[in-house]
């Protein structure tokens, strides 16, 4: 059963993951390649981990596939954050709220 | 099972291909770099899988070096030193 | 002999050919650091191919180590070229 | 059906390192260039996972991947935004085109010869390798992860002159001149991230050292993720990079060197050969050395980085260290970049 459930969950992870790299190819411009894949392959990777933990069914391995998931979501934000600060400022300059 | 998961690294390694043809193509450096950055993401998905598939705990390991460092160089393409341009506000 | 050796050991020596070439071709400073860096990586991929004794077996450990030293010490040269780039640039903006 | 799965893994991955290494030196932009090798050091270590080499994966993914781009990317900031003009200003003038042509077919001709030696090879390959040496007398070098054994015990020599060269290079970079200039004050995103990663880093890269006695880790891949930390706090506005200065950065430049010389000459002391530990005592020895080499290796890389001697350092960027104790968001007007 839970071999299954680990199963359905890498195959989900995976499906975001190509429409992550499907909408980098795809969509017009950085903006919103960056919206969209920021999510996809996050939600990709935490799905795959989600799986991977399950199927460990080790509690240490399950945790340090968590920790990996959680630095690769707060990194890729900011990362996000950065490159579109960029982007922006080499647009239109710098920014002065 | 382990079939299963090979395939499936499979799919993740053509994944990663394909989010190379937008670091070559680019056209910005952003768009490059956002592009490295689906390559970390998608590089450390196939380090999990490699954990299992060729039995090396160690491949976890490096899956977190690389999400620990993944900012890194993100962080010195858009931070620019005091003195050089772009930076005078 | 493994499938997987020989793919990653003629990469290796592809890159390392690649890097070579560049390096003595006219261009500017950070293109041939660069190339340095790609031809040692390819001869790094090089001796781990030949270090390889198949996914059940251990592996040679001497060149790993080798290796290893070979990527921290790649990352001081380069470090040691780029200062050297800088500093020229430096003098042959004052005069 | 299994092999051929892996083959078509390693032929994309392969196949991929090649392209990348090709393109990175055939772009004319220079941050191209750089962005494409960063993702090469982001392959090369799957690679190394995949060759079963985790020891290599490790360095390579802190330092291929991650620092050696934040060194390209503010070397590149010297280009003035890497305009075309800079890169003509350093590029001498073209050479005759059959120059050019000579040196490729020369470096193919290379290619093909060492591919030809290497298929070679490795049918006829000699059963006695230096490898059984190592897992024979493995039990005595005071660690069991093989490639630890060969860089403290067995080639402890190599290891203390690449220390020697790590330095030699970082004194070269002092020689050079003054320290780059720090980076502003960062905003509060990028500073959120580094108070988080910091202490990260520094635990895995003491579980790294911890762990290179009896599995992949060490005192390389410890002192590279250490570095990491050093280079986030630099791009987040301290100027030193967490380093500290006058003697106490000195110190640690020298660490690694010190303390494989200082053990080495002990052990003369008790009547010994240079580096050659007494059984019962090399555990204990080398995780001495890979503890002072540690700090050796993650000052000299944050130093390479910085580009100089921390100590330089004007007025305005003491205020910008004092504003990442402080985060003085009003007064910098927002995130900088």
């Amino acid at each position: 059963m839970t071999e299954y459930l680990a199963g359905a969950l890498i195959l989900a992870g995976l499906l975001f993951f190509i429409a992550g790299s499907i909408g980098l190819l795809r969509l017009p411009d950085m903006y919103s390649r960056l919206h969209a894949l920021t999510k996809a392959d996050n939600v990709g990777l935490g799905l795959l981990v989600a799986g991977l933990a399950i199927r460990a069914g080790d509690p240490l391995t399950a945790m340090k596939l968590v920790l990996v998931w959680v630095l690769v979501l707060g990194s890729s934000a900011v990362s996000a954050h950065l490159i579109a600060q960029r982007a922006r400022h080499r647009e239109r300059g710098a920014w002065n709220p | 099972m382990v079939g299963f998961l090979l395939v499936s690294a499979l799919v993740l390694a053509i994944s990663l291909g394909l989010g190379l043809v937008r670091v070559f193509n680019g056209p910005s450096t952003e768009d490059r770099m956002l592009a490295a950055q689906l390559v970390g993401t998608t590089g450390v998905g196939l380090l999990l899988l490699f954990d299992p598939l060729l039995g090396m705990p160690s491949s976890t390991d490096v899956a977190l070096v690389l999400a620990l460092l993944a900012a890194v160089s993100v962080a010195a393409l858009t931070r620019r030193e005091t003195g050089l341009e772009m930076d005078h506000d | 002999m493994f499938t997987e050796q020989v793919i990653y050991g003629l990469a290796g020596i592809g890159l390392f050919s690649l890097g070579l070439r560049m390096v003595f071709s006219a261009g500017a400073l950070l293109r041939r650091v660069l190339a340095i860096n790609f031809a040692g990586a390819g001869l790094f991929l090089l001796l781990i191919a030949v270090a390889y004794q198949g996914t059940g077996a251990v592996p040679d450990p001497v060149p790993h180590a080798l290796v290893l030293t070979g990527i921290v010490v790649a990352f001081s040269a380069t470090a040691l070229a780029l200062a050297l780039g800088r500093r020229l640039r430096e003098l042959s903006d004052d005069r | 059906m299994e092999p051929i799965v892996w083959m078509l893994i390693d032929m994309l991955l392969a196949v991929a390192l090649v392209a990348l290494g090709w393109a990175s030196l055939a772009s004319k932009d220079s941050r191209r260039a750089v962005v494409l090798f960063i993702g090469f050091g982001l392959l090369l270590a799957l690679v190394w996972v995949r060759l079963r080499a985790p020891d290599i994966a490790l360095a390579e993914a802190a330092i291929g991947a991650g620092l050696t781009g934040a060194l390209l990317f503010s070397a590149l900031g010297d280009e003035a935004g890497a305009s075309p003009a800079g890169e003509q200003a350093t590029a001498p003038t073209s050479a005759p085109l059959w120059h050019g042509v000579l040196l490729t077919v020369l470096s193919m001709g290379l290619a093909i010869v060492l591919g030809i030696a290497f298929v070679y090879a490795l049918g006829h390959a000699d059963p006695a390798r230096l490898a059984d040496e190592v897992y024979v007398n493995l039990a005595d070098s005071g660690v069991s992860n093989p490639v630890t054994g060969v860089l403290l015990n067995f080639r402890a020599y190599d290891t203390l002159l690449e220390l020697a060269v790590m330095l030699a290079a970082v004194l070269g970079v002092l020689a050079l001149g003054p320290a780059r200039p720090g980076y502003p004050a960062s905003g509060p995103v990028f500073l959120a991230l580094t108070r988080w990663l910091v202490p990260l880093l520094i635990v895995t890269g003491g579980y790294l050292l911890w762990a290179g006695a009896h599995a992949p880790g060490g005192a390389f891949q410890a002192g590279a993720l250490l570095a990491a930390a050093g280079v986030l706090l630099r791009l987040a506005g301290d100027p030193a990079g967490g380093l500290p200065r006058g003697v106490a950065f000195r110190g640690l430049l020298v660490a690694g060197v010190a303390a494989f010389l200082v053990v080495g000459l002990a052990v003369m002391l008790a009547g010994r050969p240079f580096l050659d530990y007494p059984v019962n005592w090399a555990g204990s020895l080398i995780l001495a050395i890979e503890t002072a080499a540690t700090f050796g290796i993650a000052a000299t890389l944050v130093t390479a980085f910085v580009c100089g001697r921390p100590e330089q350092r004007p007025e305005k960027h003491r205020l910008a260290a004092n504003a990442r104790v402080q985060p003085r968001v009003e007064a910098n007007g927002g995130e900088r970049s």
